[in-house]
């Protein structure tokens, strides 16, 4: 038997993603040691030290990498530039994420107490009252980036694989533990779940094809096969390989939200706890794509002109399809977390149309506009808790026969359109922030997002595919109706939510959930109010509520999030040169 | 390194927009509308808006000074510096001739614009102080864009122009349906812009790739590319769509006409006069000396679509019952015009052009603004022509300006704009005798359409909701100004004639109309040289002389004309 | 060599037929006189609930038991192989192992701390 | 017996699996139908492993199980959670969000 | 020969095959027989009682009797029950029990008597042996979950639930309990691992091992004290409540077959297979240990196992449920895990690092009683004195009846209830497990484990 011998570790290499998975485990130990009271500073210092570690290591590595890809165990771990820049911009975002994560707007984090416990129950009902926080959310958090940061830093399809379940896992569990609308939230993470699941194990049966036909699962051996260089047996079966890597195409291509893959997006994107929505949005994009570029870029290399210009088909149809599934259906929602969703599927094809020259620029592109996308989205999305419904109660007093000081009840978030109006008049600042983010969605000069789309664009007219390009330039078009379509209406639309009153679900679409949602709510609302008083008031009250939009002007986290991103995007837009020469830096993607 | 003459002009609307708007930090004392007015009250926002738009016309004349008219042909006040070196943009700005005059241009209405807007918004101060801001935002960029000189700067301005003016017509608007004509703005514009951006791309990959360096961008780097035929063509095409759609010529010209009856008149003078002038600006600018050859190709059809529009603004114009969206046709038939100066390729047509962009600008944001000042006078502020009459009789000056500013339109002798009408047909004729002839109708069209106007709405018997025959008397009685809500829907409102405020601004426009009509030989300084630029960057020469027109250089000859 | 698994496809055979068998031969010797009572559930003489309790589904605290187990059990996939070729891999494998016996420990606890084992 | 014809029983495994998910709309039968396709790539991978003479197929099925595992850990989680909510286990009840 | 495996196969052929198949069925039968009759004499002999002594020498045809009056019983098949499961499951548990000893060596190579053909006692053998008769072992399990699911009536349900819950956990202590084998005999297959305990049989370097897969073993069979899922007590029969006639035999015959099994897996795996035991095996220089002679060693080693099954029954009183699943969890999981990685640092010390046995054994042993004087020493912090003087209630372990009002119960010998006005000592179990009292709101089995108390810590 042939000696073992046990491969050498470069740690260095490994230690962005070490650090965040180290974390995370540690973050559980914490959970299960730490007094509940203390778990949530322990957790957040613990997650922001291990992304801020992180975002180091990337650092320190970026020149390293700069002169050869780093390869440890046989290349299951392989660090090159741009999987390096994938990962820069994972953590970032990430960072964002956690912040707004850790926000309490109105004195709740947005997750569930006890997200194990049946909704409406008497058990949620006490472990609200106690004042419960889930805290595992940090570690999970934590592990989901950790997945992300390996996810486009590997020359192995199954540690691909395994990257991707790292990931996806614990997002599915994140998913389901929002504080209110369970019921949805909990429904989203079930069709994240199967629906996910479907695509990773499209994915896996992809791998093993392209395992069968050329003996290997690294990507270089792969690529040698199909340059006909392998030795084996089955390598002379093309359609195998082409079978394998459309099916491997597919999966990465849900996780990226691409049409015909996309129909997860809107519902896990409505029914997540917006915080999770946007880390989720931000940093599993950027991952995925990553993947995708490691995974085309390599194959491209070795495939023949039949075999490419098969591959260059699809995304061509997909990139198409993305952007008119993402902009066309994105135009008549009625939900911002919808509206965000369906931008989000748009901008996947954006990207996509960056990346179907399989060159240098367009790899560039792609990370730009990852960090341009990012930024907006998570800043976005903390916007959008924000904004809230609140259960306004006067409180009359029966012996004075006046109404008192009216007593407040934050409820949920105010996400459908229509109670968007008028928010410009209540916290303009915000709300230029949110026009900031989407105008730079719609790719408007002056912002991140139209560096992002120049270079995109550029990147495809680059590689002779400008009728995709002059068809995003289509689409950037019409989704700039819905993006300016919600400006208008925070600006320039008088409020109207004052007149709906409590009892009707305020929001239309849902109201199932709006009923469970507020139930538990309302109820606290009178438990509140009624500390000393009669329960003749008690019974009073309740005609006279009203839901109102209202925004949380607590300076949180989120606020400083809603910041950095809107700081972010407008530097971006404005002075790119900086972060332009580092995505260039990185977009050599092949060792 | 002299002062940077033009990066002071556009920073510094910026700044003053930034402290109109923090007018309003602060509560306030409790205002009637119920929205704080903040703490410094509702006329500080104007105070300062407007004392920001004079500096800024200060400014403007210390870069007159600056500038040296005898190279009016070449880039001025140039400043370059590297932006996004990755991918070959820079800050690079400058002007010619034509860009200052524009420049000017912008520069000169914004105060105007402001102090027309004094009363407008309703009394709403909060909404008064934002849209100050706003306008002052929009000068910024339109100084900006007409001194880019980096086609990527110019194309991210030209873009970025957009959310602001979107905002003073959507929001700011008065018309009914400014929502639905906001987007449709939009919509035109940045379908357009967006296809310009393909071909900016494409233009910048026509750069070998080993000579593109920070600076590729530069509209002198872009110039006299080896473009192959059908590139050059398509790219052509996306760039003249855009400022096609820009400078509204006729199948793509339809949102005009909606923002200018939805847009305050305020609003309308700034998009009409300037914005719209981008158009115009950039197939001068960039058309034609980056794509030589596709422009002498597609001259032609230009010219057929330049001829229709000045037909087809013109005769639409005389339809219109609402006023304001008659003016915005006159618009599209004088664009026709700036547009077949463009491509006559003679100097002459060329630098007439340019004269024609300024002077129309004058023209316009006059008719525009005096117009408002009409509509103002409306009880219920209605746009529709056939709600006045007698107008002369009750109100003389308003009158009197209103009819200077149509004629000016009209194109009378003696006016700026005849100058540079007359220099566009000369220039017409030497190269397309044919269009030039099927045009000529269109003054005659002008005379029906102005006259008309003027007759509907300023003679005649004064209808019963503006006074009626006692209106005379109320005016002199002191009664409070329309605009409070108090008298808005009295029926007896009497009209007043125009106060201090509305005659500065009436006033300074009809002044300039008459100087540059009389004098044109101060504005045709600038216009000639950069004419003869553009007309060898495009690869023509100028035709011999038809119809006894003197040689391009004789200028007196041009001057002698007034 | 023949294939080593064949031998139990052998005793496969002969278990199968004993159970088939034993079922077929009762089910054809015994007596059959059944009555109604006879064929009902049991529930120590009380009158039997047409389903059994919970819908005849399985309480939830057995996921949580399975779910553990599904963890647990993987581990121990994992260990077997390495074991079996202890020797071989030596250190490495010792050290890798031992961090990988840490991480799954670290769910142990908290599952522990989180009261996963207590049965009320 | 020929190895490919393993190849071809994965293959059906993995449609049967694939039409599951698609086609029905019970959460645990659609559970069911994507670990099909999971043991399906198992199938697969030892097949290849055979066929090209090496143990990394099987060591791969090695992975896909435990990943697999964990993924039956955090679906039934979901599933069960849902369920105690709402006393079923159908898709088409799961219905709030729209689309 | 199989790489990887001992025993060489390479003589036997389909009939060979065919005769070791019938020989280990019948082998089963018959000692399921035996041992039904095994287990009635020796716990009646701990009850002081006769036990079966009626049909044949010491009533041991009684089994027999019992089985024939099985196979002539009427065959009730219950309404509500789902009836293609309801019948399969019975099948399914003994066809699984049956297969386990395809791998189990009962001997080394031994020669047919009157030919010169060898074989080893042995069915088969591969390199994965061991893992076969785990999954066959979990295999079996399906017949009891689905029997008692399939039945549509609450005892058996509840009896299924536990029978996997305990199953699943107690698998995992016996799995991890196996990695030690593993790792000191480098191999998977039963043959190899018998050949490994040439030198010592492994029960003795790895006791706690050994004791862990007793223990196991006995959980793992649903035997008592862990007879859980057919708890007559609590749940009639359990799982086969609802069975009757020959299905119901087949679940009572597997039980028996499954603790064959375990004790066969326990010989091979701990107790050297068919090695002869110390002083016998020096015997003629191992003559003992050839021929048919191991055969005799492995049973014997069998039927000590299945005595101590018996032993454990007649001694030990039936687990409540949840002390039954913290056991298995918190103590055998852990302990099994902490002996995995113990044995594996000292293995790899002694192959690696190259530290003869000698100084091993040494260290070892001096940690170990290291740490049997540091637990000893340790203070008690429950049961000091000054604790109990801190905490009310709490005086039971100092002086039970010198507190006022109580009573010792067992003053006169054996235990008589307190009279009105006195009360009992509290429990001296009380402090080792303080009662956790969950409000009625909380309780339940669909409440989430981490309670509200817990989490507001």
């Amino acid at each position: 038997m042939i000696d073992f011998v046990a491969p050498t570790i470069d740690w260095a290499a490994v230690s962005p993603v070490l650090v965040v998975l180290a974390a995370g485990v540690l973050g559980v130990l914490l959970e299960a040691l730490v007094p509940a009271r203390a778990r949530r500073s322990v957790q957040l210092v613990l997650t922001l030290g291990a992304l801020a570690g992180a975002l180091v290591a990337v650092a320190l590595l970026w020149g390293r990498v700069q002169e050869a890809a780093l390869s440890v165990v046989g290349g299951s771990y392989l660090l090159t530039p741009f999987g390096l820049g994938v990962q820069a911009v994972v953590v970032v975002c990430a960072l964002l994420g956690v912040l707004v994560v850790a926000d309490r707007p109105g004195g709740q984090d947005a997750f569930a107490p006890t997200a194990a416990a049946v909704p409406g129950s008497t058990y949620e009902e006490q472990a609200r009252r106690a004042g419960l926080e889930q805290t595992e959310v940090y570690p999970l958090v934590l592990f989901a980036t950790g997945g992300m940061m390996l996810f486009p830093a590997t020359d192995d399809l199954v540690m691909l694989f395994i990257a991707l379940e790292v990931l996806s896992l614990p997002l599915y569990v994140l998913c389901a533990t929002a504080r209110r609308r369970r019921l949805l939230s909990q429904e989203a993470a079930a069709k994240y779940f199967l629906l996910g699941s479907f695509a990773s194990a499209l994915l896996i049966f992809g791998v093993a094809l392209l395992y069968g036909f050329a003996g290997s699962v690294r990507l270089g051996a792969i690529a040698e096969a199909l340059a006909g260089q392998g030795a084996s047996p089955l390598a002379g079966m093309d359609v195998l390989a082409l079978a394998g890597v459309l099916l491997v195409v597919a999966g990465l291509l849900f996780k990226v939200g691409a049409a015909p893959f996309h129909a997860w997006t809107p519902d896990v994107y409505t029914g997540a706890p917006t915080p999770v929505t946007g880390f989720m949005a931000a940093c599993t994009k950027a991952a995925a794509v990553g993947a995708l570029v490691r995974f085309l870029f390599t194959l491209a290399e070795g495939m023949d002109a039949g075999t490419r210009h098969g591959v260059e088909v699809v995304l061509w149809t997909v990139a198409l399809l993305t952007m008119v599934v993402g902009t066309v259906v994105g135009v008549v929602q009625t939900d911002i977390k919808r509206v965000l969703a369906y931008s989000s599927i748009a901008h996947a094809g954006f990207v996509l149309v960056a990346l179907v020259g399989f060159s240098e620029t367009g790899a560039a592109a792609v990370l730009f506009y990852l960090l341009a996308y990012g930024l907006a989205t998570v800043g976005a999305f903390a916007v959008v808790t924000v904004v809230r419904e609140r259960l306004t109660t006067p409180v009359p007093d029966a012996e004075h026969g006046a109404a008192s000081a009216a007593s407040d009840t934050l409820l949920g978030e105010a996400t459908h359109l229509a109670q968007w109006a008028g928010v410009g008049r209540k916290a303009p600042w915000l709300t230029a922030a949110f026009a900031l983010f989407l105008l730079s969605m719609a790719g408007i000069p002056l912002t991140a997002g139209f560096i992002a789309k120049f270079g995109a664009f550029s990147a495809a007219v680059d590689a002779g595919a400008w009728p995709l390009a002059v068809a995003g330039v289509v689409a950037s078009a019409v989704a700039v109706f819905f993006y300016v379509r919600v400006i208008v209406l925070m600006v320039l639309t008088p409020p109207a939510d004052e007149l709906v009153p409590d009892g009707g679900a305020p929001d239309g679409g849902a109201p199932e959930a709006a009923g469970t949602d507020a139930g538990p709510d309302a109820g606290a609302a009178a438990h509140a109010v009624g500390g000393g008083a009669p329960t003749g008031t008690l019974t009073a009250a309740p005609a006279a509520t009203r839901t109102v939009v209202t925004v949380v002007t607590t300076p949180g986290p989120a606020a400083l999030v809603v910041a950095l991103c809107a700081a972010g995007v407008l530097l971006l837009g404005l002075l790119p040169a900086s972060v332009l020469d580092l995505a260039g830096q990185a977009a050599k993607f092949v060792p | 390194m002299t002062f940077p003459w033009l990066t002071a002009l556009i920073v510094w609307p910026l700044l003053a927009a930034l402290a109109t708007a923090l007018t309003g930090v602060g509560r306030g004392r409790p205002a009637a509308t119920g929205t704080g007015a903040g703490r410094f009250g509702g006329t500080a926002a104007r105070v300062v808006a407007l004392a920001g738009a004079l500096v800024e016309v200060l400014l403007l004349v210390g870069a007159f000074t600056a500038f040296d008219t005898t190279r009016a042909g070449e880039h001025q006040l140039a400043e370059t510096h590297d932006w996004i070196p990755a991918i070959g943009a820079s800050y690079a700005v400058g002007v010619d001739g034509v860009g200052l005059l524009l420049v000017a241009l912008s520069v000169g209405l914004v105060p105007l614009v402001i102090l027309a807007a004094w009363r407008e918004q309703g009394g709403d101060d909060s909404r008064l102080r934002r849209y100050l801001a706003v306008v002052l935002v929009l000068e910024a960029f339109m100084v900006a864009v007409f001194a880019a000189r980096d086609v990527f700067l110019f194309y991210v301005l030209f873009e970025a122009m957009l959310i602001p003016a979107y905002f003073l017509i959507g929001g700011f608007g008065q018309g009914a349906q400014r929502r639905y004509a906001a987007v449709k703005f939009l919509l035109y514009s940045l379908a357009g812009g967006l296809i310009m951006l393909v071909a900016v791309i494409a233009l910048y990959l026509q750069v070998p790739a080993a000579e593109r360096g920070p600076r590729t961008f530069l509209t002198e780097n872009l110039t006299g590319l080896e473009l192959g035929t059908t590139e050059g063509r398509l790219m052509f095409a996306a760039f003249f769509l855009a400022f096609a759609i820009k400078a509204p010529l006729v199948p793509v010209h339809s949102w005009l006409p909606d923002v200018a009856e939805n847009a305050t008149p305020g609003t309308s003078t700034l998009l009409v006069c300037v914005l719209d002038k981008v158009g115009t600006f950039g197939m001068l600018t960039l058309c034609l000396p980056l794509f030589p050859e596709a422009s002498r190709w597609a001259a032609p059809f230009v010219i057929v679509l330049a001829v229709v529009s000045i037909l087809y603004g013109a005769i639409l114009a005389i339809g219109q019952s609402d006023l304001l969206r008659l003016v915005g046709y006159t618009s599209v038939s004088h664009f026709g015009f700036i547009v077949l100066g463009i491509f006559t390729f003679t100097s002459l047509g060329t630098s007439g052009s340019s004269l024609m962009m300024l002077n129309h600008g004058i023209s316009t944001g006059a008719l525009f603004l005096v117009a408002g000042f009409v509509i103002a006078r409306h009880p219920a502020r209605s746009q529709r022509i056939a709600d006045y009459g007698g107008l002369r009789t009750v109100a003389p000056v308003l009158g009197g300006t209103f009819l200077v500013a149509a004629l000016s339109a009209a194109a009378l002798p003696g006016l700026a704009t005849f100058v540079s009408e007359v220099m566009v047909f000369l220039g017409a004729f030497g190269r397309a005798p044919v269009a030039a002839l099927v045009a000529v109708p269109a003054v005659v069209l002008a005379a029906v359409y102005v006259l008309l106007t003027y007759q509907r709405i300023f003679t005649g018997t004064v209808p019963a909701h503006l006074g009626g025959d006692a209106a005379r008397e109320a005016t002199d009685d002191g009664t409070p100004p329309l605009e409070d809500t108090v008298s808005r829907t009295r029926e007896d409102a009497p009209v007043r004639d125009l106060d201090a405020r509305e005659r500065t601004v009436a006033g300074v426009l009809v002044g300039a109309l008459l100087v540059l009509g009389l004098v044109p030989g101060l504005a045709l300084r600038y216009v000639d040289a950069p004419g003869q630029v553009a007309v060898e960057l495009v690869g023509e020469s100028d035709p011999p002389p038809v119809l006894g027109a003197q040689p391009v250089d004789a200028r007196p000859t041009e001057g002698s004309l007034s | 060599m023949t294939n080593p698994y064949v031998p139990v496809l052998v005793l496969m055979a002969v278990a199968a037929v004993l159970a088939l068998g034993g079922v077929a031969a009762s089910a054809v010797i015994g007596p059959k006189r059944y009555n109604r009572a006879k064929l009902e559930a049991y529930e120590c003489g009380i009158q039997p609930t047409p389903q059994a309790t919970g819908g005849g589904r399985l309480p939830v605290k057995y996921y949580l038991v399975a779910m553990t187990f599904i963890v647990f059990d993987i581990e121990v996939v994992f260990l077997y192989p390495w074991a079996v070729s202890f020797a071989w891999l030596a250190g490495f494998g010792l050290v890798a192992m031992l961090v990988f016996l840490a991480l799954i420990t670290v769910p142990f606890v908290y599952e522990w701390r989180r009261g996963g084992f207590d049965w009320v | 017996m020929p190895i490919t014809n393993y190849l071809v029983l994965a293959g059906i495994l993995f449609a049967i699996g694939a039409t599951t998910v698609m086609l029905r709309r019970n959460a645990i039968v659609v559970f069911m139908g994507v670990e099909l396709m999971l043991n399906a790539t198992n199938l697969a991978f030892v097949t290849f492993a055979r066929i090209h003479g090496d143990l990394t197929g099987q060591v791969l099925a090695f992975f896909v199980m435990v990943v697999a595992a964990a993924e039956v850990v955090v679906g039934l989680a979901i599933i069960v959670t849902i369920f105690r909510t709402r006393r079923s286990a159908s898709v088409d009840d799961v219905n709030l969000l729209k689309g | 020969m199989i790489p990887g495996v001992a025993a060489d196969f390479s003589q036997d052929t389909f009939v060979t095959y065919l005769v070791k198949a019938v020989l280990i069925i019948v082998f089963l039968l018959t000692s399921v027989l035996v041992a039904i009759w095994f287990e009635r004499r020796v716990v009646a002999r701990m009850q002081v009682r006769p036990g079966p002594n009626v049909h044949g020498p010491f009533g041991l045809l009684q089994s027999l009797a019992d089985a024939m009056k099985l196979l002539l019983k009427e065959d009730v098949n219950v309404t509500a029950a789902d009836r293609i499961v309801y019948l399969l499951a019975p099948m399914v548990s003994v066809f699984c029990s049956l297969l386990v000893f395809a791998v189990v060596p009962f001997g080394p190579e031994v020669t047919i008597p009157f030919t010169d053909f060898t074989t080893p006692a042995q069915l088969t053998d591969f390199p994965v042996a061991v893992l076969y008769v785990l999954a066959c072992a979990s295999l079996g399990v399906y017949g009891i979950v689905l029997g008692g699911w399939s039945s549509g009536s609450t005892y058996p349900l509840l009896g299924s639930v536990r029978s996997t819950a305990q199953v699943i956990s107690y698998e995992l202590a016996m799995g991890l309990s196996l990695v030690s084998v593993f790792i000191l005999a480098g191999s998977m297959s039963t043959s190899t691992i018998v050949e490994g305990q040439q030198s010592i049989w492994f029960f003795l370097p790895l006791l706690p091992a050994f004791v862990v897969y007793v223990i196991s073993m006995i959980g793992e069979t649903n035997r008592l004290p862990f007879d859980l899922p057919e708890a007559e007590g609590e749940l009639v029969s359990g799982y086969m409540t609802e069975y009757s006639s020959m299905k119901f035999a087949w679940f009572f015959l597997a039980e028996y077959i499954n603790m064959l099994n375990v004790s066969a897996i326990a010989t091979t795996l701990f107790l050297g297979g068919w090695r002869a035991p110390w002083p016998l095996s020096a015997v003629g220089d191992g003559v003992l240990n050839t021929g048919w002679w191991p055969i005799l060693w492995f049973l014997a080693k069998v039927w000590l196992l299945m005595f101590v099954f018996v032993w454990v029954r007649g001694t030990l009183l039936r687990l409540r449920y949840d002390q039954f699943m913290v056991f298995g969890w918190k103590v055998l999981i852990p302990v099994a895990l902490a002996w995995v990685v113990v044995l594996a640092v000292v293995q790899w010390f002694r192959l690696d690092a190259g530290v003869s046995r000698t100084v091993l054994v040494a260290v070892i042993l001096g940690v170990g009683l290291a740490a049997v004087a540091l637990v000893s020493l340790w203070p008690d912090r429950r049961r000091s004195p000054e604790h109990d003087d801190a905490g009310p209630g709490s005086e039971a372990g100092t002086a039970p009846s010198s507190a006022p009002g109580t009573v010792d119960a067992f003053a006169g010998g054996y235990p008589v209830p307190p009279l009105p006005g006195q009360s009992l000592p509290p429990s001296p179990r009380a402090g080792r497990r303080p009662v956790e009292h969950v409000p009625a709101g909380g309780a339940g089995p669909d409440t989430p484990h981490d309670d509200v108390e817990e989490g507001a810590r």
